[in-house]
Protein backbone atom coordinates (compact mmCIF):
# COMPACT_ATOMS: atom_id res chain seq x y z
CA UNK A 1 0.00 0.00 0.00
CA UNK A 2 1.30 3.39 -0.99
CA UNK A 3 1.50 6.29 2.16
CA UNK A 4 -1.53 7.43 4.44
CA UNK A 5 -2.10 10.34 2.04
CA UNK A 6 -3.39 7.97 -0.54
CA UNK A 7 -5.20 5.54 1.71
CA UNK A 8 -8.25 7.91 2.64
CA UNK A 9 -10.32 9.78 0.52
CA UNK A 10 -13.08 12.46 1.96
CA UNK A 11 -15.21 14.60 -0.52
CA UNK A 12 -18.01 17.00 -0.20
CA UNK A 13 -19.92 17.06 -3.23
CA UNK A 14 -22.80 19.86 -4.02
CA UNK A 15 -25.95 18.09 -5.83
CA UNK A 16 -25.76 19.41 -9.01
CA UNK A 17 -26.20 17.62 -11.78
CA UNK A 18 -24.35 14.35 -12.99
CA UNK A 19 -21.73 14.77 -9.99
CA UNK A 20 -22.04 11.23 -9.30
CA UNK A 21 -20.01 10.92 -12.19
CA UNK A 22 -17.60 12.95 -10.20
CA UNK A 23 -17.67 10.83 -7.31
CA UNK A 24 -17.56 7.47 -9.51
CA UNK A 25 -14.14 8.73 -10.81
CA UNK A 26 -12.66 9.36 -7.90
CA UNK A 27 -13.43 6.25 -6.60
CA UNK A 28 -12.12 4.59 -9.35
CA UNK A 29 -8.79 6.34 -9.35
CA UNK A 30 -8.24 4.93 -5.67
CA UNK A 31 -9.45 1.39 -6.18
CA UNK A 32 -7.48 1.24 -9.59
CA UNK A 33 -4.27 2.45 -7.98
CA UNK A 34 -4.31 -0.36 -5.61
CA UNK A 35 -4.87 -2.62 -8.37
CA UNK A 36 -8.71 -3.34 -8.61
CA UNK A 37 -9.62 -5.42 -11.96
CA UNK A 38 -11.83 -2.78 -14.06
CA UNK A 39 -14.79 -4.69 -13.96
CA UNK A 40 -15.27 -4.71 -10.43
CA UNK A 41 -14.57 -0.80 -10.61
CA UNK A 42 -16.82 -0.40 -12.73
CA UNK A 43 -19.46 -2.05 -10.57
CA UNK A 44 -18.30 -0.27 -7.90
CA UNK A 45 -19.02 3.18 -10.11
CA UNK A 46 -22.71 2.37 -11.01
CA UNK A 47 -23.51 1.49 -6.99
CA UNK A 48 -21.88 5.38 -6.10
CA UNK A 49 -24.19 6.47 -8.81
CA UNK A 50 -27.25 4.88 -7.66
CA UNK A 51 -26.62 5.57 -4.03
CA UNK A 52 -25.47 9.40 -5.24
CA UNK A 53 -28.43 10.09 -7.45
CA UNK A 54 -30.43 8.45 -4.44
CA UNK A 55 -28.59 11.38 -2.24
CA UNK A 56 -29.82 14.04 -4.91
CA UNK A 57 -33.59 12.92 -6.00
CA UNK A 58 -34.62 11.65 -2.41
CA UNK A 59 -33.05 13.35 0.59
CA UNK A 60 -34.40 17.04 0.30
CA UNK A 61 -31.67 18.14 2.46
CA UNK A 62 -31.37 21.85 3.10
CA UNK A 63 -27.13 22.21 2.77
CA UNK A 64 -27.54 20.59 -0.83
CA UNK A 65 -24.40 18.31 -0.09
CA UNK A 66 -23.71 15.08 -0.34
CA UNK A 67 -20.70 13.52 1.62
CA UNK A 68 -18.36 10.82 0.02
CA UNK A 69 -15.49 8.85 2.77
CA UNK A 70 -13.10 6.06 0.71
CA UNK A 71 -10.76 3.97 2.09
CA UNK A 72 -9.01 1.43 0.39
CA UNK A 73 -7.36 -1.37 3.06
CA UNK A 74 -6.46 -4.98 2.74
CA UNK A 75 -8.98 -7.36 4.67
CA UNK A 76 -7.44 -10.09 6.75
CA UNK A 77 -7.48 -12.30 3.79
CA UNK A 78 -4.95 -10.45 1.92
CA UNK A 79 -8.11 -9.20 -0.60
CA UNK A 80 -7.85 -5.55 -1.69
CA UNK A 81 -10.71 -3.80 0.45
CA UNK A 82 -12.80 -0.69 -0.34
CA UNK A 83 -14.69 1.06 2.00
CA UNK A 84 -17.45 3.44 0.58
CA UNK A 85 -19.58 5.72 2.94
CA UNK A 86 -22.06 8.17 0.57
CA UNK A 87 -24.15 10.13 3.41
CA UNK A 88 -26.67 13.23 3.23
CA UNK A 89 -28.24 15.48 6.02
CA UNK A 90 -31.47 14.59 4.65
CA UNK A 91 -34.95 13.54 5.67
CA UNK A 92 -33.78 9.68 5.71
CA UNK A 93 -36.23 7.00 4.65
CA UNK A 94 -37.26 3.25 6.49
CA UNK A 95 -34.63 1.09 4.90
CA UNK A 96 -35.30 -1.90 6.47
CA UNK A 97 -38.72 -1.96 4.80
CA UNK A 98 -37.10 -1.19 1.59
CA UNK A 99 -34.45 -4.14 2.15
CA UNK A 100 -37.42 -6.82 1.56
CA UNK A 101 -36.40 -8.41 -1.73
CA UNK A 102 -38.34 -8.13 -4.82
CA UNK A 103 -38.57 -10.76 -7.35
CA UNK A 104 -36.03 -9.14 -10.61
CA UNK A 105 -37.70 -8.14 -13.05
CA UNK A 106 -40.89 -7.27 -11.79
CA UNK A 107 -42.75 -4.47 -13.83
CA UNK A 108 -41.66 -1.12 -11.64
CA UNK A 109 -40.28 1.33 -13.66
CA UNK A 110 -38.15 3.01 -10.75
CA UNK A 111 -37.24 1.75 -7.68
CA UNK A 112 -34.33 -0.32 -8.59
CA UNK A 113 -31.27 1.94 -7.12
CA UNK A 114 -31.32 0.27 -4.06
CA UNK A 115 -31.19 -3.35 -5.27
CA UNK A 116 -28.49 -2.18 -8.08
CA UNK A 117 -26.42 -1.30 -5.12
CA UNK A 118 -26.86 -4.98 -3.64
CA UNK A 119 -26.20 -6.44 -6.55
CA UNK A 120 -23.04 -4.40 -7.57
CA UNK A 121 -21.36 -4.69 -4.19
CA UNK A 122 -20.09 -7.55 -1.36
CA UNK A 123 -21.72 -5.89 1.62
CA UNK A 124 -24.06 -3.15 2.07
CA UNK A 125 -25.43 -1.64 5.20
CA UNK A 126 -27.87 1.92 5.25
CA UNK A 127 -28.17 3.79 8.46
CA UNK A 128 -31.34 6.49 7.87
CA UNK A 129 -32.94 8.60 10.22
CA UNK A 130 -34.70 12.05 10.19
CA UNK A 131 -30.95 12.97 10.34
CA UNK A 132 -30.13 12.20 6.89
CA UNK A 133 -28.65 8.94 5.25
CA UNK A 134 -25.03 7.02 5.54
CA UNK A 135 -24.98 4.07 2.94
CA UNK A 136 -21.91 2.21 3.90
CA UNK A 137 -20.47 -0.39 0.70
CA UNK A 138 -17.61 -2.78 0.57
CA UNK A 139 -16.01 -3.79 -2.79
CA UNK A 140 -13.12 -6.51 -2.30
CA UNK A 141 -10.21 -6.77 -5.07
CA UNK A 142 -9.09 -10.07 -5.99
CA UNK B 1 -16.74 14.80 -16.11
CA UNK B 2 -18.86 15.56 -19.08
CA UNK B 3 -19.90 12.19 -20.71
CA UNK B 4 -22.95 13.90 -22.23
CA UNK B 5 -24.98 11.26 -24.63
CA UNK B 6 -24.65 11.19 -28.32
CA UNK B 7 -27.05 9.25 -30.79
CA UNK B 8 -26.76 8.47 -34.17
CA UNK B 9 -29.24 6.61 -36.41
CA UNK B 10 -28.30 4.05 -39.22
CA UNK B 11 -31.49 2.86 -40.88
CA UNK B 12 -31.86 -0.86 -42.22
CA UNK B 13 -34.26 -1.72 -44.86
CA UNK B 14 -38.10 -0.25 -44.56
CA UNK B 15 -39.02 -0.99 -41.07
CA UNK B 16 -35.62 -1.75 -39.69
CA UNK B 17 -32.92 1.00 -37.69
CA UNK B 18 -30.06 0.84 -35.38
CA UNK B 19 -29.98 3.49 -32.25
CA UNK B 20 -25.65 3.99 -31.51
CA UNK B 21 -25.25 5.62 -28.46
CA UNK B 22 -22.57 7.49 -26.66
CA UNK B 23 -22.23 8.48 -23.18
CA UNK B 24 -24.22 8.48 -19.99
CA UNK B 25 -27.17 6.98 -20.25
CA UNK B 26 -28.98 9.16 -17.25
CA UNK B 27 -32.61 10.88 -17.17
CA UNK B 28 -31.48 13.42 -19.87
CA UNK B 29 -29.23 10.64 -22.16
CA UNK B 30 -32.54 8.34 -21.69
CA UNK B 31 -35.16 11.12 -22.77
CA UNK B 32 -32.75 12.07 -26.02
CA UNK B 33 -33.09 7.90 -26.77
CA UNK B 34 -36.88 8.20 -26.34
CA UNK B 35 -37.52 10.84 -28.60
CA UNK B 36 -34.86 9.70 -31.10
CA UNK B 37 -36.95 6.18 -30.90
CA UNK B 38 -40.85 7.19 -30.99
CA UNK B 39 -39.85 9.41 -34.19
CA UNK B 40 -38.41 6.20 -35.59
CA UNK B 41 -41.47 4.26 -34.65
CA UNK B 42 -43.35 6.99 -36.07
CA UNK B 43 -41.85 6.47 -39.38
CA UNK B 44 -42.81 2.91 -38.91
CA UNK B 45 -39.85 0.85 -37.98
CA UNK B 46 -40.96 -2.13 -36.07
CA UNK B 47 -37.38 -3.78 -35.50
CA UNK B 48 -34.91 -1.26 -33.35
CA UNK B 49 -31.63 -2.55 -31.93
CA UNK B 50 -29.79 0.07 -29.69
CA UNK B 51 -26.41 -0.27 -30.09
CA UNK B 52 -24.83 0.54 -26.87
CA UNK B 53 -21.06 0.01 -28.25
CA UNK B 54 -19.57 3.26 -26.47
CA UNK B 55 -21.54 3.39 -23.76
CA UNK B 56 -19.80 2.43 -20.49
CA UNK B 57 -22.19 4.17 -17.96
CA UNK B 58 -26.16 4.38 -17.24
CA UNK B 59 -28.08 4.76 -13.57
CA UNK B 60 -31.65 3.31 -13.30
CA UNK B 61 -33.57 6.87 -14.10
CA UNK B 62 -31.99 6.52 -17.52
CA UNK B 63 -32.81 2.48 -18.14
CA UNK B 64 -36.25 3.14 -16.64
CA UNK B 65 -36.86 5.46 -19.45
CA UNK B 66 -35.30 2.40 -21.88
CA UNK B 67 -38.43 0.30 -20.39
CA UNK B 68 -40.82 2.88 -21.36
CA UNK B 69 -39.81 2.58 -24.71
CA UNK B 70 -39.97 -1.16 -25.03
CA UNK B 71 -43.20 -1.33 -23.81
CA UNK B 72 -44.20 1.45 -26.17
CA UNK B 73 -42.64 -1.20 -28.62
CA UNK B 74 -44.29 -4.16 -27.64
CA UNK B 75 -47.78 -2.53 -28.01
CA UNK B 76 -47.25 -1.54 -31.52
CA UNK B 77 -46.32 -5.57 -32.44
CA UNK B 78 -42.89 -4.72 -32.87
CA UNK B 79 -39.14 -5.81 -31.46
CA UNK B 80 -36.81 -3.91 -29.55
CA UNK B 81 -33.04 -5.44 -28.82
CA UNK B 82 -30.10 -4.49 -27.41
CA UNK B 83 -26.30 -5.40 -28.39
CA UNK B 84 -22.73 -4.53 -27.31
CA UNK B 85 -23.30 -4.10 -23.94
CA UNK B 86 -20.72 -4.20 -21.10
CA UNK B 87 -20.39 -6.78 -18.43
CA UNK B 88 -22.07 -4.74 -15.60
CA UNK B 89 -24.55 -2.86 -17.73
CA UNK B 90 -26.13 -6.24 -18.94
CA UNK B 91 -25.89 -7.23 -15.21
CA UNK B 92 -28.10 -4.12 -14.53
CA UNK B 93 -30.22 -4.76 -17.26
CA UNK B 94 -30.96 -8.42 -15.81
CA UNK B 95 -31.25 -7.08 -12.29
CA UNK B 96 -34.36 -4.71 -13.46
CA UNK B 97 -35.61 -7.15 -15.81
CA UNK B 98 -35.08 -5.76 -19.91
CA UNK B 99 -34.01 -8.82 -20.54
CA UNK B 100 -37.55 -10.52 -20.18
CA UNK B 101 -38.80 -7.99 -23.08
CA UNK B 102 -35.70 -7.24 -25.30
CA UNK B 103 -33.78 -9.25 -26.15
CA UNK B 104 -30.12 -8.55 -25.65
CA UNK B 105 -27.22 -9.59 -28.50
CA UNK B 106 -23.38 -9.88 -27.62
CA UNK B 107 -23.01 -7.80 -31.08
CA UNK B 108 -24.95 -6.00 -34.47
CA UNK B 109 -23.80 -8.98 -36.80
CA UNK B 110 -26.14 -11.92 -34.37
CA UNK B 111 -28.84 -8.58 -33.72
CA UNK B 112 -29.26 -8.86 -37.39
CA UNK B 113 -29.35 -12.38 -38.09
CA UNK B 114 -31.69 -13.35 -35.24
CA UNK B 115 -33.75 -10.05 -35.89
CA UNK B 116 -33.93 -9.56 -39.41
CA UNK B 117 -34.56 -5.98 -40.70
CA UNK B 118 -37.48 -6.21 -43.55
CA UNK C 1 -30.24 36.74 4.29
CA UNK C 2 -31.49 32.89 4.83
CA UNK C 3 -30.47 30.58 7.75
CA UNK C 4 -26.48 30.53 8.34
CA UNK C 5 -26.75 26.88 6.98
CA UNK C 6 -27.60 28.91 3.42
CA UNK C 7 -24.88 31.47 4.11
CA UNK C 8 -21.33 29.16 3.43
CA UNK C 9 -20.71 26.39 1.72
CA UNK C 10 -17.40 24.11 1.80
CA UNK C 11 -16.47 21.57 -1.26
CA UNK C 12 -13.60 18.84 -1.34
CA UNK C 13 -14.16 18.22 -5.24
CA UNK C 14 -11.43 15.55 -6.72
CA UNK C 15 -9.48 16.63 -9.42
CA UNK C 16 -11.56 15.06 -12.48
CA UNK C 17 -12.05 16.11 -15.80
CA UNK C 18 -14.71 18.97 -15.93
CA UNK C 19 -14.98 19.18 -11.94
CA UNK C 20 -15.25 22.74 -12.34
CA UNK C 21 -18.19 23.13 -14.01
CA UNK C 22 -19.29 21.75 -10.38
CA UNK C 23 -17.64 23.98 -8.63
CA UNK C 24 -18.82 26.82 -10.80
CA UNK C 25 -22.74 25.47 -10.32
CA UNK C 26 -22.87 25.24 -6.43
CA UNK C 27 -21.42 28.95 -6.27
CA UNK C 28 -23.78 29.93 -9.04
CA UNK C 29 -26.68 28.46 -7.06
CA UNK C 30 -25.60 30.00 -4.18
CA UNK C 31 -25.61 33.46 -5.69
CA UNK C 32 -28.69 33.34 -7.10
CA UNK C 33 -30.36 32.60 -3.59
CA UNK C 34 -29.32 35.14 -2.06
CA UNK C 35 -30.43 37.83 -5.64
CA UNK C 36 -27.21 38.47 -7.78
CA UNK C 37 -27.84 38.86 -11.33
CA UNK C 38 -26.73 36.36 -14.21
CA UNK C 39 -24.23 38.39 -16.18
CA UNK C 40 -22.50 38.52 -12.41
CA UNK C 41 -22.37 35.27 -11.77
CA UNK C 42 -21.45 34.14 -15.22
CA UNK C 43 -18.65 36.30 -14.64
CA UNK C 44 -18.01 34.69 -11.08
CA UNK C 45 -18.45 31.02 -13.15
CA UNK C 46 -15.69 31.79 -15.48
CA UNK C 47 -13.38 33.07 -12.64
CA UNK C 48 -13.65 29.74 -10.70
CA UNK C 49 -13.43 27.72 -13.52
CA UNK C 50 -10.09 28.85 -14.40
CA UNK C 51 -9.04 28.91 -10.67
CA UNK C 52 -10.42 25.26 -10.42
CA UNK C 53 -8.40 24.48 -13.98
CA UNK C 54 -4.54 26.12 -12.77
CA UNK C 55 -5.39 23.40 -9.37
CA UNK C 56 -5.97 20.64 -11.57
CA UNK C 57 -3.25 21.13 -13.90
CA UNK C 58 -0.42 22.76 -12.71
CA UNK C 59 -0.41 21.67 -8.20
CA UNK C 60 0.81 18.59 -8.38
CA UNK C 61 -0.83 17.32 -5.21
CA UNK C 62 -0.47 14.02 -3.77
CA UNK C 63 -4.30 14.50 -2.23
CA UNK C 64 -5.85 14.89 -5.99
CA UNK C 65 -8.36 17.36 -4.21
CA UNK C 66 -9.62 20.43 -4.95
CA UNK C 67 -10.72 22.59 -1.41
CA UNK C 68 -13.20 25.19 -1.99
CA UNK C 69 -15.37 27.63 0.71
CA UNK C 70 -17.84 29.91 -0.47
CA UNK C 71 -19.74 32.70 2.24
CA UNK C 72 -22.05 35.16 1.29
CA UNK C 73 -22.85 38.27 3.17
CA UNK C 74 -23.54 41.88 2.77
CA UNK C 75 -20.58 44.31 3.17
CA UNK C 76 -20.91 46.92 4.79
CA UNK C 77 -22.27 48.95 1.93
CA UNK C 78 -25.41 47.06 1.56
CA UNK C 79 -24.42 45.31 -1.13
CA UNK C 80 -24.53 41.48 -2.10
CA UNK C 81 -21.07 39.98 -1.10
CA UNK C 82 -19.77 36.41 -2.16
CA UNK C 83 -16.26 35.87 -1.10
CA UNK C 84 -14.73 32.38 -2.64
CA UNK C 85 -11.47 30.42 -1.63
CA UNK C 86 -10.16 27.92 -3.70
CA UNK C 87 -7.21 25.82 -2.59
CA UNK C 88 -5.00 23.17 -3.23
CA UNK C 89 -2.00 21.31 -1.36
CA UNK C 90 -0.04 21.47 -4.36
CA UNK C 91 3.95 22.62 -5.37
CA UNK C 92 2.62 26.06 -5.57
CA UNK C 93 4.18 28.97 -7.46
CA UNK C 94 5.36 32.95 -7.19
CA UNK C 95 1.91 34.18 -7.24
CA UNK C 96 3.83 38.17 -7.02
CA UNK C 97 5.85 37.42 -10.05
CA UNK C 98 3.13 36.17 -12.34
CA UNK C 99 0.58 39.48 -11.09
CA UNK C 100 2.98 41.83 -13.74
CA UNK C 101 -0.14 42.87 -15.96
CA UNK C 102 1.07 41.69 -19.32
CA UNK C 103 -0.79 43.84 -21.77
CA UNK C 104 -4.63 42.60 -23.52
CA UNK C 105 -3.54 40.42 -25.97
CA UNK C 106 -0.25 40.23 -26.79
CA UNK C 107 0.36 36.52 -28.67
CA UNK C 108 0.55 33.96 -26.17
CA UNK C 109 -1.51 31.18 -26.54
CA UNK C 110 -1.23 29.95 -22.76
CA UNK C 111 -1.43 31.86 -19.63
CA UNK C 112 -4.47 33.97 -19.14
CA UNK C 113 -6.38 31.73 -16.59
CA UNK C 114 -4.66 35.15 -13.92
CA UNK C 115 -5.94 37.62 -15.48
CA UNK C 116 -9.36 36.21 -16.66
CA UNK C 117 -9.85 36.04 -12.88
CA UNK C 118 -8.89 39.01 -12.31
CA UNK C 119 -10.94 40.52 -15.24
CA UNK C 120 -14.20 39.24 -14.04
CA UNK C 121 -13.63 39.18 -9.87
CA UNK C 122 -13.80 42.42 -7.80
CA UNK C 123 -10.76 41.35 -5.69
CA UNK C 124 -8.54 38.66 -5.97
CA UNK C 125 -5.97 37.75 -3.94
CA UNK C 126 -3.84 34.45 -4.18
CA UNK C 127 -1.08 33.22 -1.39
CA UNK C 128 1.07 30.18 -2.15
CA UNK C 129 4.03 28.45 -1.29
CA UNK C 130 5.52 25.15 -0.59
CA UNK C 131 1.96 23.51 1.02
CA UNK C 132 0.03 24.93 -1.50
CA UNK C 133 -1.69 27.60 -2.88
CA UNK C 134 -5.09 29.57 -1.83
CA UNK C 135 -6.81 31.98 -3.94
CA UNK C 136 -9.23 34.36 -1.95
CA UNK C 137 -11.64 36.27 -4.68
CA UNK C 138 -14.91 38.40 -3.87
CA UNK C 139 -17.71 39.19 -6.02
CA UNK C 140 -20.28 42.13 -5.24
CA UNK C 141 -23.58 41.89 -6.19
CA UNK C 142 -25.67 45.27 -7.03
CA UNK D 1 -22.41 18.55 -15.05
CA UNK D 2 -22.28 17.23 -18.42
CA UNK D 3 -21.68 20.27 -20.75
CA UNK D 4 -20.10 18.03 -23.66
CA UNK D 5 -19.51 20.35 -26.80
CA UNK D 6 -21.75 19.77 -30.14
CA UNK D 7 -20.56 20.86 -33.41
CA UNK D 8 -22.69 21.15 -36.27
CA UNK D 9 -22.02 22.85 -39.59
CA UNK D 10 -23.42 24.58 -42.65
CA UNK D 11 -21.59 25.60 -45.70
CA UNK D 12 -22.25 28.45 -47.70
CA UNK D 13 -21.52 29.01 -51.23
CA UNK D 14 -18.44 27.24 -51.99
CA UNK D 15 -15.96 29.05 -49.62
CA UNK D 16 -18.04 29.78 -47.10
CA UNK D 17 -19.13 27.56 -43.43
CA UNK D 18 -20.54 28.40 -40.16
CA UNK D 19 -19.75 26.11 -37.43
CA UNK D 20 -22.15 25.66 -34.65
CA UNK D 21 -21.25 25.20 -30.95
CA UNK D 22 -23.35 23.74 -28.52
CA UNK D 23 -22.03 23.32 -24.97
CA UNK D 24 -18.73 24.13 -23.04
CA UNK D 25 -15.10 24.95 -25.02
CA UNK D 26 -12.49 23.70 -22.67
CA UNK D 27 -9.87 21.58 -24.10
CA UNK D 28 -11.96 18.59 -25.78
CA UNK D 29 -14.70 21.15 -27.10
CA UNK D 30 -11.61 23.27 -27.93
CA UNK D 31 -10.13 20.05 -30.23
CA UNK D 32 -13.47 19.28 -31.41
CA UNK D 33 -14.09 22.40 -32.43
CA UNK D 34 -9.89 22.57 -34.56
CA UNK D 35 -10.85 19.24 -36.19
CA UNK D 36 -14.13 20.09 -37.95
CA UNK D 37 -12.30 23.84 -38.80
CA UNK D 38 -9.29 21.80 -40.04
CA UNK D 39 -11.40 20.01 -41.81
CA UNK D 40 -13.57 22.46 -43.56
CA UNK D 41 -10.58 24.24 -44.65
CA UNK D 42 -8.73 21.61 -45.95
CA UNK D 43 -12.34 21.56 -48.13
CA UNK D 44 -11.14 24.85 -49.56
CA UNK D 45 -13.48 26.75 -46.78
CA UNK D 46 -11.69 30.72 -46.69
CA UNK D 47 -14.37 32.64 -44.91
CA UNK D 48 -15.43 30.68 -41.60
CA UNK D 49 -17.92 32.02 -38.79
CA UNK D 50 -18.11 30.42 -35.62
CA UNK D 51 -21.19 31.02 -34.39
CA UNK D 52 -21.78 30.00 -30.21
CA UNK D 53 -24.95 30.67 -29.63
CA UNK D 54 -25.38 27.71 -27.44
CA UNK D 55 -22.45 27.89 -25.50
CA UNK D 56 -22.64 29.41 -22.47
CA UNK D 57 -19.16 28.29 -20.84
CA UNK D 58 -15.37 28.64 -22.41
CA UNK D 59 -12.38 28.07 -20.32
CA UNK D 60 -8.69 29.65 -21.32
CA UNK D 61 -7.52 26.25 -22.63
CA UNK D 62 -10.32 26.35 -25.01
CA UNK D 63 -9.78 29.21 -26.44
CA UNK D 64 -5.84 29.12 -26.81
CA UNK D 65 -6.95 26.34 -29.11
CA UNK D 66 -9.28 28.48 -31.12
CA UNK D 67 -6.44 31.27 -31.17
CA UNK D 68 -4.35 28.29 -33.02
CA UNK D 69 -7.07 28.35 -35.80
CA UNK D 70 -7.12 31.70 -36.39
CA UNK D 71 -3.22 31.64 -37.03
CA UNK D 72 -3.89 28.89 -39.19
CA UNK D 73 -7.19 30.55 -41.36
CA UNK D 74 -4.98 33.68 -41.22
CA UNK D 75 -1.99 31.92 -42.58
CA UNK D 76 -4.26 30.61 -45.51
CA UNK D 77 -5.29 34.27 -46.29
CA UNK D 78 -8.75 33.98 -44.62
CA UNK D 79 -11.21 35.18 -42.35
CA UNK D 80 -12.61 33.53 -39.02
CA UNK D 81 -15.63 35.15 -37.18
CA UNK D 82 -17.58 34.96 -34.17
CA UNK D 83 -20.96 35.83 -33.59
CA UNK D 84 -23.57 35.25 -30.64
CA UNK D 85 -21.00 35.53 -27.65
CA UNK D 86 -22.31 35.89 -24.32
CA UNK D 87 -20.98 39.03 -22.85
CA UNK D 88 -18.52 37.00 -20.67
CA UNK D 89 -17.40 34.96 -23.94
CA UNK D 90 -16.69 38.25 -25.43
CA UNK D 91 -15.00 40.01 -22.55
CA UNK D 92 -12.50 36.89 -22.20
CA UNK D 93 -12.01 36.89 -25.57
CA UNK D 94 -11.38 41.03 -25.20
CA UNK D 95 -9.13 39.47 -22.30
CA UNK D 96 -7.25 37.31 -24.48
CA UNK D 97 -6.16 39.50 -27.97
CA UNK D 98 -8.43 37.05 -30.17
CA UNK D 99 -10.67 40.66 -31.30
CA UNK D 100 -7.35 41.89 -32.86
CA UNK D 101 -7.39 38.51 -35.11
CA UNK D 102 -11.11 37.88 -35.46
CA UNK D 103 -14.07 39.70 -36.12
CA UNK D 104 -16.48 39.60 -33.44
CA UNK D 105 -20.06 40.34 -35.04
CA UNK D 106 -23.72 40.81 -32.75
CA UNK D 107 -25.43 37.87 -34.96
CA UNK D 108 -25.41 35.83 -37.68
CA UNK D 109 -27.15 38.16 -40.04
CA UNK D 110 -24.62 40.89 -39.27
CA UNK D 111 -21.61 38.48 -39.96
CA UNK D 112 -22.77 37.50 -43.23
CA UNK D 113 -22.92 40.98 -44.48
CA UNK D 114 -20.03 41.87 -43.04
CA UNK D 115 -18.37 38.93 -43.98
CA UNK D 116 -19.49 37.86 -47.21
CA UNK D 117 -19.54 34.04 -48.35
CA UNK D 118 -18.22 33.62 -52.57
N1 LIG E 1 -30.67 9.03 0.56
C1 LIG E 1 -31.99 8.85 0.66
N2 LIG E 1 -32.76 9.73 1.35
C2 LIG E 1 -34.10 9.55 1.46
N3 LIG E 1 -34.77 8.53 0.89
C3 LIG E 1 -34.08 7.63 0.18
C4 LIG E 1 -32.67 7.73 0.03
N4 LIG E 1 -32.26 6.67 -0.73
C5 LIG E 1 -33.35 5.96 -1.02
N5 LIG E 1 -34.48 6.51 -0.47
C6 LIG E 1 -35.86 6.01 -0.55
O1 LIG E 1 -35.84 4.67 -1.01
C7 LIG E 1 -36.62 4.51 -2.19
C8 LIG E 1 -36.05 3.46 -3.10
O2 LIG E 1 -34.83 3.91 -3.68
P1 LIG E 1 -34.28 3.24 -4.98
O3 LIG E 1 -34.30 1.76 -4.82
O4 LIG E 1 -32.94 3.83 -5.27
O5 LIG E 1 -35.29 3.60 -6.15
P2 LIG E 1 -35.72 5.00 -6.78
O6 LIG E 1 -34.65 5.98 -6.46
O7 LIG E 1 -35.86 4.72 -8.23
O8 LIG E 1 -37.05 5.36 -6.13
C9 LIG E 1 -36.68 5.91 -2.78
O9 LIG E 1 -37.81 6.10 -3.60
C10 LIG E 1 -36.71 6.79 -1.55
O10 LIG E 1 -38.00 6.88 -1.02
N1 LIG F 1 -2.76 26.42 -8.17
C1 LIG F 1 -1.55 26.56 -8.76
N2 LIG F 1 -0.51 25.78 -8.36
C2 LIG F 1 0.71 25.89 -8.95
N3 LIG F 1 0.98 26.77 -9.94
C3 LIG F 1 0.00 27.58 -10.38
C4 LIG F 1 -1.32 27.53 -9.82
N4 LIG F 1 -2.07 28.46 -10.45
C5 LIG F 1 -1.27 29.05 -11.35
N5 LIG F 1 -0.02 28.55 -11.31
C6 LIG F 1 1.14 28.97 -12.13
O1 LIG F 1 0.85 30.20 -12.74
C7 LIG F 1 0.96 30.10 -14.16
C8 LIG F 1 -0.01 31.01 -14.85
O2 LIG F 1 -1.33 30.54 -14.69
P1 LIG F 1 -2.47 31.01 -15.67
O3 LIG F 1 -2.44 32.51 -15.79
O4 LIG F 1 -3.74 30.46 -15.18
O5 LIG F 1 -2.10 30.41 -17.09
P2 LIG F 1 -1.96 28.89 -17.59
O6 LIG F 1 -2.73 28.04 -16.64
O7 LIG F 1 -2.55 28.91 -18.96
O8 LIG F 1 -0.49 28.61 -17.59
C9 LIG F 1 0.79 28.65 -14.47
O9 LIG F 1 1.42 28.27 -15.68
C10 LIG F 1 1.43 27.98 -13.25
O10 LIG F 1 2.84 27.93 -13.41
Amino acid sequence: MRDTAEKELELTLPMVPDIEIAAARAAGNLARQYGMGAEKIDEMAHAIIEACINAREHAYCADKRIYLRFIAGISPDGRLRIDIWISDHGKGFDAEARKRPRSTGSPQRRGWGLQIIEAHMDEVDIASSGEGTIVHMVKFGD
Amino acid sequence: MTDELKVSIDRRGTEGAVLYTRGYINNVGGEEIATCAYKLMDDGVTRLLLNLRETKIVNSIGISILIEIIEKMIDKGGQLGFCNLTPVIEKTFQIMGLAQYAKIYVDEKVAIEQMPMP
